[in-house]
C-alpha cells in the first residue's frame, strides 16, 4: 500500500450500529420488549400507571425494529404535532401502546419511544397555556 | 505521573515477579542438577540409543496408568489431567491471554471464542474444587499434603477466580478486576519456583530420566 | 575397621559378632542426617523434588492395599529423607529453615520410620511403575534405608546377619560350613560339584536359603550346568549369593560382601558369574556391584533363568514335558522390575509343555511374595507380612493352578513359611528344579 | 454579555421566545434520549426547568487547548444557543465574550459579587503551579489565584475536560509546568468532573442541564464523574462487544477482521478500562464514535491516560519495558539476565551443597578409580 488512495474504504451504515445477525433470525430482544410492554399494560390497566420505553436505548438491529413494528401493528389513532419540528403519535393495534416519533425542524429523528398510557402525555394541553389562551381570547378584538 | 493499581500490577510488579520466576526456576533446577551424578558402571542390558528412546517414550506412556492400575488411579489421573487441560486451554487459547503472551514472545496464535473459554473455566473451576475435596478427604493425600500443596492450590484458584470475575465484570470495575487478576498472576509467578508448581518443569524430564535408568536395566516402566 | 578385618578373615563356622551398638537419640539423628547428606545427588534430589503429593503410589503398594493405612504410602516412607533434603540441601534450604516449611528430623520420627522403611517395604518396585511423575520411589527407599543404618536403626536381625556375613562369609552360623554342605549335597543327589576350579566359563554361587532349605535346588543348578556341558565351578571363598549388607543398608558392608564374589570370579577367570534363583542377589550383583567395585566388572552377571532361556533359544537346551499339571508363576520382583527377566521363565515353562495360568497381576505387575527386601528375616514384621500376603495368596488361588512355581528361593521360602502359618497345602516349587528334572539327553552339539 | 434579562425562569424565557410546552417536552425528551437517561426524565425535566431560575455561569479557561470549549459549542441537544439563551445565563467566558481587558475583568468581578454562592463555575484546562504560576496568567494574575477566588462563591464547579478533571496532558510525565487538576487546588467546593479529551459535547451540556434541573449534585463515581454518563465502560456498551465475546479480533487496521468490524481489543482499544458515554451518546449528534470509525478507544476520559503506555498495546499486554510497548528483544534481554542470575545462584547452591555433603571412604574409592575402564 503506497498511496492513501489504495486504502480500501467501506461506508458502514449509520442507522445500524448493531450488526445484523448473520442468520437473519430475530434476537431474544423482541420477545423481551414485548413481554415488558405486556407487563406495563397490565400496570396501566390496574393502577392507571403510565410508562415509557426509549427505543434508542435498546440494542435493536434494523431487522429487530421492523419485527417489533410488525408485531405491534397499526391502530386507530394517528396524531401529528408541529412543535419545534414534526412529531407523530400512533396507537398500535394494542390499545394503550403508542409509538412516538420526534423529529427536529430539519426532519431528523431525535427521539423514538413507546408510551404505555391512555393517550400520550405530550398531546394534552398545558394548564398555564390554557390560562394564557383564555386571556388571549378575552383580549381578542372581537370580544371587546 | 500517576501509577494506578493496574499499572503497578502489569508494570513493576509483573517485572519483579517475572524476574523472581525466571531466576528462581533456574536457581532451583541448577541447585540440584549440578549435584554429584553417579556414573553407572554396571553393564547396560540394552544400547544407549534404545534406553534413551525408551525414556523419551515414557513421557507419553506415563501419561496414563498401566491397565492394572486404572481401576485404582484412573479416576484420580483423569481428574488431574482434565483440570490441567482446562488450565492450559484457558491460558493459551483465550484472546487476552494470547495478547499477553504475544506481548512477551512477539508472536500470537488463534484462540477460542470467549464464550467457550468461559464454559471451560466453569468446568475447570469445578474440577479444581474437586481436587481440593479429594486432597482433604483422601487419607493418603491429606497425610502427604503440606502448606505447599494448599498454597499452590490457593494461588492457582485465585488466578482463576479473579480471571473469571474480570471477564464477567463481576464485583468491581474492569480495571480493578484486571489489576487483581494480574496481581494474582504476579503472586503465582513469585511462588512458582518455591513450591510444587515446579512440577511443570519436572514432569517430562522426570518421566524420561527415571524410565531411561530403568530401561537401561531392561526393566519396564 | 570391621571392613579391614573382614578381608583377612577366612570364612569360619561360628564367630561371636559384636552387638549392634546402642546409640543415643542425638546420635541417631546425627547419623541419619549424615546418611541423608551422603545419599543426596542430582538424581535423588530430582526424585525428591518431583513428588507432587498425589498419593497414587499407595495404590500400587501391597502394604497399603491390604491395610488401607495411609502411612504405608510408598513416598511417605521417605518423608524424613525429603524433609532433610528440603531443609538442608535444596536450593532454598535457608528459606525452608527460616519459615519452618520443613521441620528438622527427630529421633521419634526415625524410630517410627524404621517400621515403615524396613518392616513394610519389600523394595519390590511396584510403586515406581505407577508414579505419574515417573519417580523411582524404590530407589529413594533404598537410600533412606542406608541413612537408617547410619543412624544405628537397621533392624537387629538384618544387622546381625549382615555383620556375620561380613565377618565369616555366612549370614548365619551353621553346624557344618556351607562348603562341606555343598559337597554333601553333591554326593546325596549324585551330581558333580566342581569346587575352586580355575579357568572356567561360569562361576556359580548359591543362595544360603537353598543350602539350608532346598538342597535339591543346589543340585539342580549343578546338574543343568553339567548337562549343558559348560565348564563351571563353585568357589569356597565366594559361595553365598545373598548380600545382607544390602538389606541392612550398609553400603560399606554390601561392598565388602560383593567384593568376595567379584574377586573369586576374577580369580577363576570366569566369563560369567551366574546368580541362581535369588532375586535380590541378582539385582545387587548385576546393578550395584560395579559401582561399589569402582569400575566395570570383567565378567558378565546373569540370572540362572535368563541363562537357561538363552540356552533354550540357542538350541543347546532340550526339555521334556514336565508332569506338574497346571501351574502359575510367581515373578520375583528383582528379576522383573529391576532386570526385565519376564519372558525367560515363561519360555522355559512353555518348552516343558506346562500350562500356565497367570495371576491377575503378573509379570511386571506381580505383587511381591512379602518376603523381599529382607522382610522375611525381620521378626517384628511378621504380623503385617502375613496380613499383606493374603492379597497374593488370593490371586494364586484364583488361578486354579495346581503348582506354584517361582525362580527365587526367598519367594519360595516365604511361601513355604506361609504354608505353615496359614496351614494350607500349597508349597512353591523351583523352576530350576523342574528344569533339572526334565532334561532331555539327546542334545545337539553346541 | 448577559444574554437575557435577569430574574426570568426558564419557562418564562421559553414562552417569551414562543416555544410551546409541547415543544419543550419534546425537546427535553429528545435530550434525555440522547443522553441515555430514563425516558420519563424528559417530561420531568421539562416540568422542573419551566419553574427553575436560570443560573449564572462563569467559564474559566486555563492551561488548555480550547478543544473542550469547541466541543461545548457543538452540542446538538441541548444546543449551546438554546442552553445559553434559554436555560443558563452565561455571564463570563473569555473566549466568547465581546468585552476585553478591564471591561471583561470587571464583568467577572461583578458576576462573582452579584451571584455569590449561586453561580456555576466551569473550569477548562489544568492549573500550572510551576514558576509561581507564570505559565498561565490573565490580567496579571495566575490561574491558581483566579481559580481560588472564583471558586469561593461557586455553588458547584464543573471541571470540564481531562486536564481540569485529572490533569490531562500537561500533568503527564514529566509535567514541566507543575500542572494540577482543579480538585488538587480547590478542596472545599463541590466538584463535578466531566472528563474526556474533549468530553462529549452532550455530556457537558447534559451535566449542566441536569444540575440546573435538579439543583443538586448528580450521583458521582469515585472519580467524581456523573454516573449517568460515566457509569459504564465503553466496552460494556460497545456494539462490537459480541465479537469480543466470540473471540473475533482485528489484528491490524487493514485486515479482514478490521473490515468486518471485529473487536479492536488486540489493537489496543482501552474500552474495557474507560468509562464514558461514547458508545451510547456518541459524537456529532449521535453520528459515530471512534470505535465505530475503526479506531480503538484511547481512554482519554481516564486519570493518567497519557501515561498508560501505547494506545496500540492491548490491555492484557505486559507493560514493564522502557519503551512502554513490550518488545520481544527487551524481554529476551530481561529473561537472559534473570536466568543468568538464577543459574549463578543455583550453581552456588549446588557448590555449597557439594561441599557440605557427607563423604565416606566409598566415595573415595569411586573417585580414585574413575576413568580406569
Amino acid at each position: 500500500m503506497s498511496r492513501l488512495g489504495d486504502i480500501p474504504i467501506r461506508i458502514e451504515s449509520m442507522e445500524s450500529p448493531v450488526p445484523d445477525r448473520p442468520d437473519g433470525g430475530l434476537g431474544g430482544a423482541i420477545d423481551a420488549v414485548l413481554s415488558e410492554i405486556a407487563s406495563l399494560l397490565e400496570r396501566l390497566a390496574k393502577n392507571d400507571e403510565h410508562s415509557m420505553i426509549d427505543l434508542r436505548s435498546l440494542p435493536l438491529s434494523q431487522a429487530d425494529r421492523a419485527a417489533l413494528q410488525s408485531a405491534l401493528g397499526d391502530g386507530e389513532v394517528h396524531a401529528t404535532l408541529q412543535a419545534v419540528g414534526r412529531s407523530t403519535a400512533r396507537e398500535t393495534r394494542f390499545a394503550g401502546v403508542w409509538w412516538l416519533e420526534h423529529r427536529d425542524p430539519a426532519g431528523d429523528l431525535v427521539a423514538e419511544l413507546l408510551e404505555v398510557a391512555r393517550f400520550p402525555q405530550i398531546l394534552a394541553s398545558a394548564p398555564d397555556e390554557i390560562a394564557d389562551a383564555a386571556k388571549a381570547l378575552r383580549s381578542h378584538r372581537r370580544l371587546q | 505521573m500517576t501509577l494506578d493499581l493496574l499499572g503497578f500490577a502489569r508494570g513493576p510488579a509483573l517485572k519483579a515477579a517475572l524476574a523472581i520466576f525466571c531466576a528462581g526456576v533456574v536457581w532451583r533446577i541448577a541447585a540440584f542438577a549440578l549435584l554429584r551424578i553417579r556414573r553407572d558402571l554396571n553393564r547396560p542390558r540394552t544400547s544407549m540409543l534404545k534406553y534413551m528412546s525408551m525414556g523419551v517414550l515414557a513421557i507419553g506412556t506415563r501419561s496414563w496408568p498401566h491397565p492394572q492400575f486404572v481401576k485404582r488411579t484412573g479416576a484420580g489421573e483423569a481428574l488431574g489431567y482434565s483440570y490441567h487441560l482446562g488450565l492450559f486451554a484457558i491460558l493459551l487459547l483465550f484472546g487476552p491471554h494470547i495478547e499477553f503472551l504475544g506481548s512477551l514472545f512477539g508472536f500470537t496464535w488463534p484462540g477460542l471464542p470467549s464464550g467457550v473459554i468461559t464454559g471451560i473455566s466453569a468446568v475447570t473451576l469445578t474440577l479444581f474444587l474437586g481436587v481440593l475435596y479429594r486432597r482433604v478427604t483422601s487419607r493418603v493425600i491429606r497425610m502427604l499434603s503440606n502448606f505447599d500443596d494448599y498454597f499452590s492450590w490457593f494461588v492457582t484458584m485465585l488466578v482463576m477466580v479473579t480471571g473469571m470475575a474480570t471477564t464477567a465484570h463481576l464485583g468491581a470495575r474492569y480495571e480493578t478486576l484486571l489489576a487483581l487478576h494480574i496481581l494474582s498472576v504476579d503472586l503465582l509467578l513469585v511462588w512458582f519456583p518455591f513450591g510444587k508448581l515446579m512440577h511443570a518443569f519436572y514432569i517430562f524430564p522426570s518421566r524420561a530420566i527415571n524410565s531411561a535408568i530403568l530401561a537401561r536395566k531392561g526393566a519396564p516402566s | 575397621m570391621i571392613l579391614d578385618q573382614a578381608d583377612s578373615l577366612a570364612p569360619v563356622q561360628r564367630v561371636a559378632t559384636p552387638e549392634q551398638p546402642v546409640v543415643t537419640p542425638e546420635q541417631q539423628v546425627a547419623g541419619a542426617m549424615r546418611g541423608f547428606s551422603h545419599e543426596i545427588g542430582a538424581m535423588s534430589a530430582f526424585r525428591l523434588e518431583s513428588c507432587i503429593h498425589c498419593g497414587m503410589c499407595a495404590e500400587a503398594c501391597h502394604y497399603y492395599i491390604a491395610t488401607e493405612d495411609p502411612q504405608y504410602t510408598p513416598i511417605w516412607k521417605v518423608e524424613p529423607f525429603k524433609q532433610a533434603y528440603k531443609r538442608e540441601a535444596g536450593a532454598f534450604a535457608p528459606l525452608f529453615r527460616l519459615f519452618g516449611w520443613k521441620r528438622a528430623v527427630t529421633a521419634d520420627q526415625l524410630a517410627k520410620w524404621q517400621h515403615l522403611l524396613f518392616d513394610s517395604c519389600n523394595l519390590c518396585g511396584r510403586c515406581s511403575l505407577i508414579c505419574p511423575m515417573g519417580i523411582d520411589v524404590t530407589e529413594l527407599i533404598e537410600q533412606a534405608r542406608r541413612a537408617m543404618f547410619d543412624a544405628g536403626l537397621a533392624p537387629k536381625e538384618l544387622y546381625r546377619k549382615a555383620q556375620h556375613q561380613l565377618l565369616t562369609g555366612q549370614p548365619e552360623a551353621s553346624d557344618e560350613p556351607y562348603r562341606e554342605q555343598l559337597i554333601g549335597i553333591g554326593k546325596r543327589f549324585e551330581v558333580e560339584m566342581p569346587l575352586d576350579a580355575v579357568g572356567v566359563d561360569v562361576m556359580l554361587c548359591v543362595p544360603r536359603t537353598d543350602i539350608e532349605h532346598y538342597p535339591e535346588a543346589v543340585a539342580a543348578l549343578a546338574r543343568v550346568m553339567s548337562h549343558l556341558g559348560v565348564s563351571f565351578t563353585f568357589r569356597s571363598d565366594g559361595l553365598v549369593a545373598e548380600n545382607y549388607g544390602h538389606y541392612a543398608g550398609s553400603q560399606a558392608w554390601q561392598r565388602a560382601i560383593s567384593l568376595r564374589l567379584i574377586e573369586q570370579a576374577i580369580a577363576c577367570n570366569a566369563k560369567t558369574l551366574l546368580v541362581p534363583e535369588c532375586g535380590h542377589a541378582y539385582a545387587v550383583l548385576r546393578w550395584e556391584a560395579a559401582d561399589l567395585y569402582g569400575k566395570p566388572l570383567p565378567f558378565k552377571v546373569q540370572a540362572a533363568t535368563e541363562y537357561l532361556a538363552a540356552a533354550l533359544q540357542a538350541g543347546r537346551l532340550k526339555l521334556g514335558a514336565a508332569d506338574v499339571g497346571t501351574a502359575t508363576f510367581q515373578d520375583p520382583c528383582q528379576l522383573v522390575r529391576k532386570g526385565g527377566v519376564t519372558e525367560a521363565p515363561r519360555q522355559l515353562m512353555k518348552a516343558m509343555g506346562i500350562e500356565v495360568h497367570e495371576m491377575a497381576d503378573n509379570g511386571m505387575f506381580s505383587f511381591c511374595c512379602g518376603g523381599g527386601g529382607g522382610v522375611v528375616d525381620i521378626e517384628s514384621a511378621k504380623p503385617l507380612r502375613y496380613r499383606t500376603m493374603e492379597t497374593k495368596l488370593r490371586e494364586i488361588s484364583a488361578t486354579g493352578a495346581k503348582t506354584l512355581m517361582t525362580s527365587c528361593s526367598d519367594c519360595r521360602h516365604t511361601f513355604d513359611d506361609a504354608e505353615r502359618h496359614f496351614d494350607s497345602d500349597r508349597s512353591a516349587s523351583s523352576l530350576l528344579e523342574i528344569v533339572a528334572r526334565n532334561l532331555v539327553d539327546e542334545v545337539s552339539a553346541p | 454579555m448577559s444574554a437575557s434579562g435577569p430574574g426570568l425562569t426558564v419557562g418564562e424565557m421559553l414562552r417569551k421566545h414562543g416555544v410551546s410546552r409541547r415543544g419543550f417536552i419534546k425537546y427535553c425528551t429528545a435530550t434525555a434520549s440522547a443522553l441515555a437517561l430514563p425516558p420519563w426524565m424528559g417530561a420531568a425535566m421539562a416540568e422542573q426547568l419551566r419553574n427553575a431560575p436560570r443560573p449564572s455561569v462563569v467559564y474559566l479557561s486555563f492551561q488548555e487547548c480550547t478543544g473542550c470549549f469547541e466541543a461545548f459549542t457543538r452540542s446538538f441537544s441541548p444546543t449551546i444557543e438554546h442552553l445559553m439563551f434559554d436555560i443558563i445565563s452565561l455571564d463570563y467566558d473569555d473566549t466568547l465574550m465581546a468585552a476585553s481587558g478591564t471591561a471583561a475583568e470587571s464583568a467577572l468581578a461583578s458576576v462573582m459579587k452579584e451571584h455569590f454562592g449561586r453561580y456555576v463555575l466551569i473550569v477548562d484546562g489544568s492549573i500550572p503551579t510551576g514558576a509561581s504560576g507564570a505559565y498561565c496568567t490573565s490580567g496579571g494574575r495566575s490561574a491558581e489565584v483566579i481559580l481560588r477566588e472564583a471558586a469561593k462563591g461557586a455553588a458547584v464547579i464543573l471541571a470540564v475536560g481531562t486536564c481540569s478533571a485529572f490533569g490531562g496532558i500537561p500533568f503527564a510525565d514529566p509535567n514541566p509546568t507543575g500542572a494540577w487538576p482543579v480538585s488538587a487546588i480547590v478542596g472545599d467546593r463541590p466538584i463535578i468532573n466531566v472528563s474526556g479529551c474533549p468530553p462529549i459535547p452532550e455530556v457537558i451540556t447534559g451535566t449542566l442541564l441536569q444540575y440546573v434541573t435538579t439543583g443538586s449534585l448528580p450521583d458521582l463515581d469515585e472519580n467524581r464523574r456523573p454516573r449517568a454518563f460515566y457509569g459504564n465502560s465503553i466496552h460494556d456498551r460497545c456494539y462490537r462487544r459480541p465479537f469480543y465475546d466470540e473471540g473475533k479480533f482485528a489484528k491490524t487496521f487493514d485486515d479482514e477482521g478490521a473490515r468486518n468490524g471485529w473487536c479492536l481489543y488486540e489493537l489496543g482499544c482501552k474500552g474495557p478500562t474507560t468509562y464514558n458515554a461514547c458508545a451510547t451518546v456518541k459524537w456529532n449528534g449521535g453520528t459515530s464514535f471512534p470505535i465505530e470509525s475503526g479506531h480503538g478507544c484511547i481512554g482519554c476520559s481516564e486519570p493518567g491516560f497519557w501515561d498508560k503506555g501505547s494506545f496500540y498495546t492491548a490491555q492484557a499486554a505486559a507493560d514493564f519495558t522502557k519503551s512502554g510497548e513490550t518488545r520481544p528483544l527487551e524481554v529476551l534481554e530481561f529473561a537472559g539476565a534473570t536466568l543468568t542470575v538464577g543459574a549463578v545462584l543455583g550453581a552456588g547452591s549446588a557448590g555449597v551443597g557439594r561441599l557440605r555433603q557427607h563423604r565416606s571412604e566409598l566415595d573415595e574409592v569411586a573417585q580414585n578409580d574413575k576413568g580406569t575402564p
